[in-house]
């Protein structure tokens, strides 16, 4: 077995392993720790393939930015955990089998039998000077530009939708006006009432 | 050598693992929003296994726009749920049953 | 690589609608309350000049843009007017109900133009990388757009609902479109179909990944078994949004099936339409029956859309120009009912009151002949009544059926549009034969009440006259 | 022949624009709508004239016929014309129109301008039906006329008129779908949906039965035959008045002439292979239906009844055909038959609208319809009674009466195909006059049995119109049925000869 | 000719229509005036038309009038035929009903509805015209249904009356039973011989004398015996022949002049005319001839025992109408049309005085039919004693009156007769003979004679059974309290009647029944010749050879009979109805026809009908098909909206399984 074969199989377990800690943990932000690792391991057979630009991406990224946000999320909003995991152990028998079934029927398709090292020869590694992130970059300003543009349009959209989802000013909420607060004069707070010598009654 | 059908393989059984979340977290919403992050994550690898295996740069390319798109989604995702919860105070699947029938 | 604005002609269209959304979006900021009409206006300008550009960049021949990414074809000219025009009416009939409801807000005209531009972007798509961009653009503002009323129960629900469903079907759109890419090498649609048609890619693996492509077809246009998500969110959203999602995005969803299917997989023909046939049938099954069981008008409409999708998909059984061309009518047609029937709820609902269950459309013939009127041709069409376009509709695609020889298929969908038949009339008995609950006159500004009228007598004259409308869509399938 | 302008499209869109413009005058001015029907039915009836008056009832070509491309991509054309079969029932159409809106007139107080743009569209409708050589123009119509008939059921029908008009639709969208495919079907072998072209079309038997059955749900139930009569009874019961009448004179036989223009000349062989059933059926509804009228409760549900029995000679008739060919040793009949079930279907157009037309009269004074409610009418309804006491007889088929002339045809003919057939089918002679008689017995005759009908007023001058007008064509067309008979005389010898001859 | 027997026919209608249609305009005086001018038009063209025909030899008339339609080969016309036959019928109709007409205006003086029964009368008389100057079979049955529809109309002329409601509806459909059969045979005679018109299917009809057709099973039918007991059964209808004879009694609640009109002379006749006119088909079948005979005999004999317990005038008189139409029918069984056409004429003219004068007694009884009350009548109502005197010795055949030839004519037919059932039917006949005069002069006898009218002692509380409540309402007894004589419109008819029922047959015998009246008008087969058997010298040697057979002495034993039992001794009557109590209760029951008619088929038919409504109708169709299926639907809908849970997971389950059955189903497989 070769090295690299190795580092495969250990990112492939731990990667799987993780997958499993996620979708079995009780508490979500264990969950979305275990993401962070299956991430990690991903990077690494993106790696492995050659991908160095986008396995660099996935952690810096998507793991630091993404997942954060879940975990802020998870963190924000405050879970009965002990609710939310209910039922588990009597879906649990399902799950195994819908999930065992679908493993084969794809592991049937996706076997060596069609891809296979006979049918798609591993290719040559790249040069030394390859450049991945070049190479990326070309192809996405060229190639890709229209898709480019589209997508910068989705992370407007992201953004537009979630302060319009998220944003609101409250009524009741008692926020300061610091612009308010500077431009006050000494006069609107202080009313100098002139009054008439009160009489004797 | 690694063979194609080496990826392929992982990111199946990672399908499969992640539809198996589906079935087993079904009152957590978040728990149902990470897998389908591992589902994208087999999907990535697919893309990044036929790209290598092919010598074609656009299934990186593809990669990367997932990659976008699933930020960009996640962000609106997370705002939902932070809706949901302040309409509802809760994020338990099986209160979500207004809408039925 | 150098653009000119010349050759950037085809995609003015998309070009104008960024900038104008942007424009929307900016413009509103500074915008008060009171003058928020410009919004409106705005954005009306905006889908009209976006019609008008793409009518202007209309044109027989095929037009491929930016390596492939962009295609401009009949097909998108036809479906970028036609989901234009319905957002138009959307925009118009949703008006009043947000200022009724108080979520006038400028974010709604801005996403709605985002999503607007997805679906065209989806119309025009000529790589996997654009249909998935232009489906995440459409999907991600209508998340956004459904749980729009941030204070309603219902409405986050729904939306929730819909991410989460959404997002995994999308999960399973790319799942299918990296078995098609790992398969064929290329992302390209065209591309993708010579090599098919060359036969050098593995079928089983191909079928493979086409399954998971329906699948993600099927979820867009609720097809059944992944039609759960649609009467849910139909119920949930606001009936403006209802109304936005249940008409145009249809007509999308029909590009991201022609794309796929047809441009890209056309060769596999065979395969898909066996899966269609299923989840045809299943879906005429499905929406039809348990559309009588609802009490609720858009729950209702959502099932019946769930068995229109039935029949859409008995267009694309044929998998010919023809199927095609038929499919495309319906859709369209579909779209512009939806469009106004859901309009009507739009229009029936006031401050504080929606008007969702069918005991809202009781006695609205007392209440406004007219609307009611309206309304009774948008429901005989949906049922398929003549004259109503409704029945063409049904008749193209059941003679696309009958030309491919499987008639049973067409005896199944009639059957079932029988059963169909019976909870229209019923929202019409409700309307004409019933007194009215709700005595307040009903207020609808007269854009909305313009709109009403034309899309109820388009029906009716579209049904008399739909030479127009079937020629331009069988010619956009070269038949 | 053809005329110098289109009668036929004016024949059919008068009514329908009238009737739109009749709607748009609103309920305002009630009288303005009343009078402005009448005059659009009238001038339609008057339109319609020139197609008998010019009809050349020598040959069984198309007449009047206009031919315009309608949906190009799909060869359907807007194409009419009419021969023998198809053009006394538009003059029947036409002149029944004229009798409704009079006798709505001031019956119809709720929406009459709705009332009677209804009626109107139905005409035009109808006359759709009636006139197209295009099958998919034909369906149109066809699946067109429901609109109307649904909301006139609806909104002016009686209690449970929201289950009698669901009951309805559904029925009649039942048995026409199948027939869509069959026609589209038919397109997609043909490569035209001319029904002329249809007509030549050659099928292999499995083909003709399939479609046969197709048509058969379609035109069975809109006749009604036997099973799947039940919508009738109770779409007649919750109808108003003039919404029997049209269902019962006009629409009713739209079946038996869909009978005639597409199952027996498109499926010779497979109506000469089903022809043991659709006569069963027949003779069951003749049968069978007069028995159930006999206990009948309800004056139109008895009518409605009485209408399926009589229906059941017009498929009756059409069907013995293929027994009278198929028996060597007669040499003709085949032909009576066919006009037989023919002149039954104009006869029965005149006679069921008058018999509810009279329950009209009764309903709109006393509003019920229960025989029970009634007795002694005669009394203080004398002419009245006269009317209804003649109806009853024309119903009952006696001679000098149209009822008579299509039933003896019938009759005549079904005892060339089985001697049994006709035994059956005469029965009517005594069940239908039974039923009837005994229902004028228990509500015009006897004693006054309530204050309600002891108040009754005679009939005023418009109901005496209505039902004079009709009386008179009754008499006509049983005293000197000629006319009638020569102008289909060549279409029908015709149709004969054609289904006649094996597709196989 | 064309135009004059065109006027025949149209002057009643015409009249008809006036009196009926205006009948406000013109009121009592001009509806009676209107159709008495067109009736008696019609009567005296009529009786040219028979002098032309008896004396002068005229050809006879077969022509087309309009042709009503030609289908499929098959010319169907209205057209008259006019021979000797024919003639005579228009002689009895028009003049029986002019009679009847004048007569009416009496009878009906004080009745509402007088121009509605002056407008029906004449109708029934263009009917009836139309009915036997028919040269077809097409129009012939047009006139029998019209002169049904008039008789019906007339039988509920009083429609307040429950009884005369019921009557007429029982007429109607009885005699539709019977026109079931006839249309039958039409359809027969119109399919074998291919014409509807009289002498074309009398010339094809010998060819198909062999002819045979197979009905059920492998039995082939003679042709012929099909064609001429199908049309034979309308006759039963409309002649009243058991068992469908049941109407004509009930139909005695319509006034009496019409049952003098049309339940006595003519319409009830229609039957007998119409078997003589088809008498070259009938002589093709001995088989029908014989189911004539029979059930003519029948009739004569059994229904003439009922007769004689009733207690209701006119019901009397009707069962002897039944009676003597059975004579007739057995007459022509015997093939001795001549001699029944002969009964028809005499009975024509002495059943029409006898119901007009017990219409006289009605009147001067104030609508009172129940003889019971009756008693001593000669003194208040001379005219109307002598000639019904007279009209029941025509009745009863004394020698010399008309009835006497002609009832005299068809014993001996019958008796010479050898087919199937002669015998049977000739000693039916014969006893008969001996009933009729028992009841005839048991009428006589209780209304004439006897102590007086009990109707107007002081105390009588006896009622017709027939509850002729309304009647007594409009003329309470105190009123007038004697009987008195009719008005000369009553009388005068009497008086014209009775001069043919006494002289008619000795006039006509000879050339009716022995002559060459009717010479190819009538065809009969040499070895049915029965009439011929009979040694006629001349009407005077006929009353001679009459006295020497037994029928004269049995009509004479019948009539002593009455006048002792009812006269003398009217215990015994009373006695032998207790002693003989099943007889009496056989014969009151009406050997239970009705009963059993009432029960079996209007009970069984609404029965049936109920069954099949609301089982067949209701339960299954409707209910179990069409409603089922609405609800399984429903309920398939109730349910299957349970999927729609509303639980995410659930809608992810579903994605994930669809995934993966089509995955098995596509890739896999």
């Amino acid at each position: 077995m070769s090295f690299e074969k190795f580092l495969f199989y250990l990112f492939a377990v731990l990667l799987l392993g993780a997958a499993v800690m996620v979708i079995t943990r009780r508490n979500p932000v264990h969950s979305v720790l275990f993401l962070v690792l299956a991430f990690f391991n991903a990077a690494g057979l993106w790696m492995l393939a050659e991908a160095e630009f986008l396995a660099i991406a996935l952690v810096l990224v998507y793991v630091g930015a993404v997942m954060v946000l879940f975990l802020f999320v998870v963190m924000m909003l405050d879970i009965n955990v002990a609710e939310l995991r209910a039922g588990f152990v009597r879906s649990a028998p399902v799950a195994l089998v819908v999930a065992v079934i679908m493993a084969a029927e794809l592991v049937v398709v996706l076997g060596p039998a069609r891809f296979g090292l006979d049918s798609y020869a591993a290719p040559d590694r790249h040069p030394a000077d390859y450049n991945n992130t070049a190479e990326l970059g070309l192809a996405l300003f060229t190639q890709h530009i229209y898709a480019f543009e589209i997508a910068a349009v989705i992370l407007l959209v992201g953004i537009v939708a979630a302060i319009s989802l998220t944003l609101r000013r409250r009524p009741e909420t008692k926020y300061l006006d610091p612009a308010s607060q500077v431009g006050v004069k000494a006069k609107d707070r202080l009313k100098i009432v002139k009054m008439d010598p009160e009489e004797n009654a | 050598m690694i063979a194609l059908s080496d990826y392929l393989i992982v990111a199946a059984i990672l399908f499969s693992i992640s539809v198996a979340g589906i079935f087993l977290n079904r009152k957590n919403v978040l728990l149902l929003l990470m897998c389908v992050e591992l589902m994208l994550l087999a999907v990535n690898i697919n893309f990044i296994a036929f790209s290598h295996f092919l010598s074609d740069v656009n299934g990186q390319i593809f990669v990367f726009f997932i990659l976008t798109v699933a930020a960009a989604e996640a962000a609106i995702g997370l705002a939902i749920l932070v809706v949901l919860f302040r309409t509802r105070r809760t994020i338990n699947v099986a209160d979500l049953d207004a809408l039925k029938g | 690589m150098q653009y000119d604005l010349i050759s950037l002609q085809p995609v003015m269209p998309e070009i104008f609608m960024l900038g104008a959304a942007c424009l929307v979006l900016v413009v509103d900021l500074f915008l008060t309350q009171r003058t928020r009409m410009w919004t409106y206006g705005l954005t009306l300008a905006t889908l009209l000049g976006a019609i008008a550009l793409t009518a202007w960049a209309a044109g027989p021949e095929r037009q491929v843009l930016f390596d492939g990414s962009y295609v401009r074809d009949p097909v998108s000219d036809v479906l970028k007017i036609a989901l234009l025009t319905i957002t138009v009416f959307v925009m118009v009939y949703a008006r009043d109900y947000l200022l009724q409801r108080g979520i006038y807000r400028g974010e709604f005209y801005t996403l709605a133009l985002f999503a607007s531009l997805g679906m065209m972007i989806m119309a025009s798509a000529g790589n996997f990388l654009t249909v998935y961009l232009g489906l995440e653009l459409l999907a991600l503002s209508m998340y956004a757009l459904v749980a729009f009323d941030r204070d309603s129960v219902k409405g986050s629900e729904a939306a929730m609902k819909y991410f989460v469903l959404g997002a995994l079907a999308s999960g399973l759109l790319l799942y299918g479109m990296s078995m098609l890419y790992g398969a064929t090498g290329t992302l390209n649609l065209a591309a993708m179909s010579e090599v098919i048609a060359a036969g050098k890619a593995e079928e089983t693996v191909l079928v493979f990944g086409l399954v998971f492509v329906v699948i993600g077809i099927a979820f867009k246009f609720g097809a059944v078994p992944f039609h759960m998500w649609v009467p849910d969110v139909y119920d949930g959203a606001p009936t403006a949004v209802t109304l936005f999602l249940g008409s145009a995005p249809k007509i999308a969803a029909f590009a991201l099936a022609i794309r796929l299917l047809a441009d890209g997989a056309g060769g596999l023909s065979a395969h898909w339409s066996d899966m269609l046939i299923i989840l045809a049938v299943a879906s005429l099954a499905i929406g039809n029956i348990v559309a009588i069981a609802q009490t609720n008008v858009k729950r209702m409409l959502a099932y019946s859309t769930i068995s229109h999708v039935g029949f859409i998909f008995l267009g694309f059984v044929a998998a010919d120009g023809r199927g095609y061309g038929a499919a495309l009518f319906y859709t369209v047609v579909y779209a512009l009912t939806a469009a106004g029937g859901f309009g009507l709820l739009t229009i029936l609902s006031r401050k504080g009151v929606d008007a969702e269950t069918l005991d809202d459309l009781k006695g609205l013939n007392d209440r406004s002949p007219w609307l009611a009127g309206m309304m009774l041709l948008i429901l005989f069409s949906m049922a398929g009544v003549p004259p109503t376009v409704g029945f063409f509709a049904k008749l193209f695609v059941l003679d696309a059926v009958v030309q491919v020889d499987m008639v049973w298929l067409a005896i199944v969908a009639v059957f079932f549009s029988i059963i169909g038949a019976y909870y229209y009339l019923r929202a019409i008995k409700m309307m004409y034969f019933d007194k009215p609950i709700d005595d307040h006159p009903i207020v609808a500004s007269v854009d909305s009440r313009v709109a009403m009228s034309v899309n109820g007598l388009a029906v009716l004259l579209l049904g008399i006259f739909p030479t127009a409308l079937l020629q331009a869509c069988r010619t956009a399938f070269g038949g | 022949m053809s005329a110098d302008w289109p009668i036929l499209s004016v024949t059919i869109w008068l009514p329908i624009i009238g009737g739109l413009l009749v709607l748009m005058s609103g309920d305002k001015a009630p009288n303005v709508s009343r009078w402005a029907a009448l005059w659009v039915a009238i001038l339609t009836f008057v339109v319609s004239i020139p197609l008998y008056a010019g009809f050349d009832s020598s040959t069984a070509q198309m007449q009047f016929v206009e031919n315009v491309p309608w949906i190009p991509m799909f060869e359907v054309n807007y194409h009419l014309g009419v021969d023998g079969i198809s053009m006394p029932l538009i003059l029947l159409t036409t002149f029944i129109t004229v009798l409704v809106i009079i006798a709505g007139w001031e019956v119809i107080q709720y929406k009459p301008s709705q009332y009677m743009e209804a009626f109107l569209i139905m005409e035009g409708v109808m006359v759709g039906v009636f006139s197209a050589l295009d099958a998919m123009l034909f369906y149109v119509f066809w699946e067109a006329m429901l609109i109307p008939m649904f909301v006139i059921i609806g909104i002016w029908g009686g209690p449970r008129r929201v289950y009698a008009t669901i009951k309805f639709f559904l029925y009649t969208f039942l048995g026409s779908v199948f027939m869509l495919v069959a026609l589209i079907y038919m397109y997609f072998k043909s490569g035209s949906m001319g029904i002329l072209a249809f007509h030549d079309l050659q099928l292999d038997l499995t083909e003709q039965i399939l479609i046969f059955i197709a048509f058969l749900l379609a035109f069975a139930v809109k006749v009604p035959m036997w099973p799947v009569h039940t919508w009738l009874p109770d779409a007649h019961v919750e109808a108003p008045t003039g919404g029997s009448v049209i269902l019962a004179a006009i629409m009713l036989k739209i079946g038996g002439y869909g009978f005639l223009r597409f199952s027996l000349p498109i499926t010779p062989d497979a109506s000469h292979t089903l022809d043991w059933l659709i006569i069963g059926m027949s003779l069951i509804a003749v049968v069978y239906i007069g028995f159930v009228a006999l206990v009948q409760q309800d004056m139109k549900k008895l009518i409605a009844y009485s209408s399926i029995a009589h229906m059941g000679f017009v498929t009756l008739g059409f069907f013995i055909v293929f027994m009278i060919f198929a028996r060597t040793e007669v040499d003709s009949g085949a032909i009576l038959g066919v006009q037989g079930g023919m002149v039954q279907m104009i006869s029965h157009g005149f006679i069921s609208a008058a018999m509810f037309l009279c329950v009209g009269v009764l309903y709109d004074r006393l509003h019920s319809r229960e025989i029970s409610d009634y007795g002694g009418v005669v009394n203080v309804m004398p002419w009245f009674a006269v009317f209804m006491v003649f109806f009853a007889m024309a119903n009952a088929g006696l001679p000098g009466t149209s009822g008579f002339v299509g039933e003896f045809m019938v009759i005549l003919a079904s005892f060339r195909a089985d001697f049994w057939f006709a035994v059956l089918a005469a029965t009517t002679l005594i069940v239908g006059a039974a039923y009837t008689l005994w229902m004028v017995k228990r509500v015009v005759f006897g004693e006054v049995t309530s204050e309600g009908v002891a108040a009754l007023q005679d009939i005023n001058a418009r109901e005496a119109l209505v039902l004079t007008s009709l009386a008179i064509a009754v008499l006509a067309l049983g005293l000197w049925p000629a006319p009638l008979i020569e102008v289909m005389d060549a279409s029908i010898g015709n149709l004969v000869q054609h289904i006649g001859v094996s597709k196989l | 000719m064309d135009y004059i027997l065109l006027t025949i026919v149209l002057a009643p209608l015409a009249g008809s229509l006036i009196a009926g249609l205006f009948r406000n305009q013109v009121g009592r005086a001009g509806a009676h005036w209107t159709t008495i001018i067109g009736v008696g038009i019609s009567c005296a063209l009529s009786f040219y038309v028979f002098y032309q025909y008896a004396f002068n030899g005229a050809p006879v008339h077969n022509e087309t009038v309009y042709t009503w339609m030609v289908v499929d080969g098959l010319r169907m016309e209205i057209g008259f035929l006019v021979d000797r036959l024919t003639a005579m019928m228009m002689v009895v109709v028009t003049f029986v009903s002019l009679m009847v007409h004048i007569y009416t205006i009496g009878y009906m003086a004080h009745e509402e509805g007088y121009q509605r029964f002056f407008s029906y009368i004449a109708l029934f008389t263009f009917s009836m015209l139309m009915l036997v100057m028919s040269n077809n079979f097409l129009q012939l049955f047009f006139g029998w249904e019209a002169v049904g529809l008039v008789s019906y109309l007339l039988i509920g002329f009083y429609v307040k009356r429950e009884t005369a409601i019921f009557a007429n509806l029982k007429a109607f459909l009885v005699n539709r039973v019977g026109d079931f059969g006839f249309i039958l045979g039409i359809a027969a005679v119109a399919m074998y011989m291919g014409t509807l018109d009289y002498y074309e299917a009398f010339e094809r009809a010998p060819a198909l004398a062999n002819a045979t057709v197979v009905v059920w099973g492998d039995d082939a039918w003679s042709l012929m015996t099909l064609i001429c007991i199908l049309l034979f059964v309308g006759a039963m209808g409309k002649s009243a022949q058991v068992p469908l004879h049941v109407w004509l009694p009930d139909s005695m609640e319509g006034p009496t002049p019409i049952s003098a009109l049309i339940h006595a002379a003519t319409m009830v006749t229609a039957g007998i005319f119409m078997v003589a006119r088809m008498s070259p088909l009938y002589e093709l079948s001995e088989t029908a001839l014989s189911f004539v005979l029979i059930i003519g005999a029948t009739t004569a004999f059994f229904m003439g025992l009922i007769g004689i317990i009733q207690n209701d005038i006119k019901r009397v008189v009707a069962y002897s109408t039944l009676s003597q139409l059975g004579y007739m029918i057995a007459a022509l069984g015997a093939s001795a049309y001549a001699a029944g056409l002969f009964h028809l004429m005499t009975h024509a003219f002495f059943k029409a005085l006898l119901f007009l004068a017990a219409g006289s007694v009605i009147i001067g009884m104030h609508h009172d039919q129940d003889i019971r009350n009756m008693g001593g009548m000669r003194k208040y109502m001379p005219i109307t004693h002598w000639t019904f005197l007279i009209g029941t010795l025509a009745l009863i055949g004394f020698p010399g009156f008309a009835g006497f030839f002609s009832k005299d004519a068809i014993i001996e037919a019958v008796h010479f007769s050898r087919i199937f059932g002669s015998d049977y039917a000739y000693w039916l006949l014969l006893s008969g003979v001996f009933v009729t005069a028992l009841y005839s002069f048991r009428l006589y006898f209780i209304v004439f004679h006897g102590k007086g009218p009990r109707h107007f002692e002081p105390h009588h509380d006896v009622h017709d059974e027939n509850g002729d409540a309304e009647a007594q309402e409009h003329h309470p007894v105190h009123d007038e309290p004697k009987p008195h004589e009719s008005p000369w419109v009553v009388t005068v008819p009497l008086v014209l009647l009775a001069i043919p029922s006494v002289v008619i047959g000795y006039l006509a015998i000879g050339p009716m029944l022995f002559g060459e009246y009717f010479d190819g008008t009538l065809t009969v087969a040499p070895i049915h010749a029965t009439l011929s058997e009979i040694d006629f010298h001349g009407a005077a040697g006929f009353i001679l050879h009459g006295l020497s057979g037994p029928a004269v002495y049995l009509a004479a034993a019948g009539a002593l009979v009455a006048w002792f039992v009812y006269t003398r001794k009217p215990n015994i009557a009373t006695d032998l109805a207790r002693r003989f109590s099943w007889i009496y209760r056989v014969l009151d029951s009406k050997y239970g026809f009705d009963s059993f008619n009432q029960w079996f088929f209007a009970g069984g038919a609404r029965q049936l009908g109920k069954v099949l409504w609301q089982a067949g109708d209701r339960a299954f169709i409707d209910g179990a098909v069409v409603n089922g299926s609405a609800r399984s639907v429903a309920w398939l809908a109730s349910v299957t909206r349970y999927l729609q849970t509303g639980y995410l997971y659930h809608y992810a389950f579903a994605i994930i399984l669809g995934l993966l059955g089509l995955l098995s189903w596509f890739v896999i497989r």
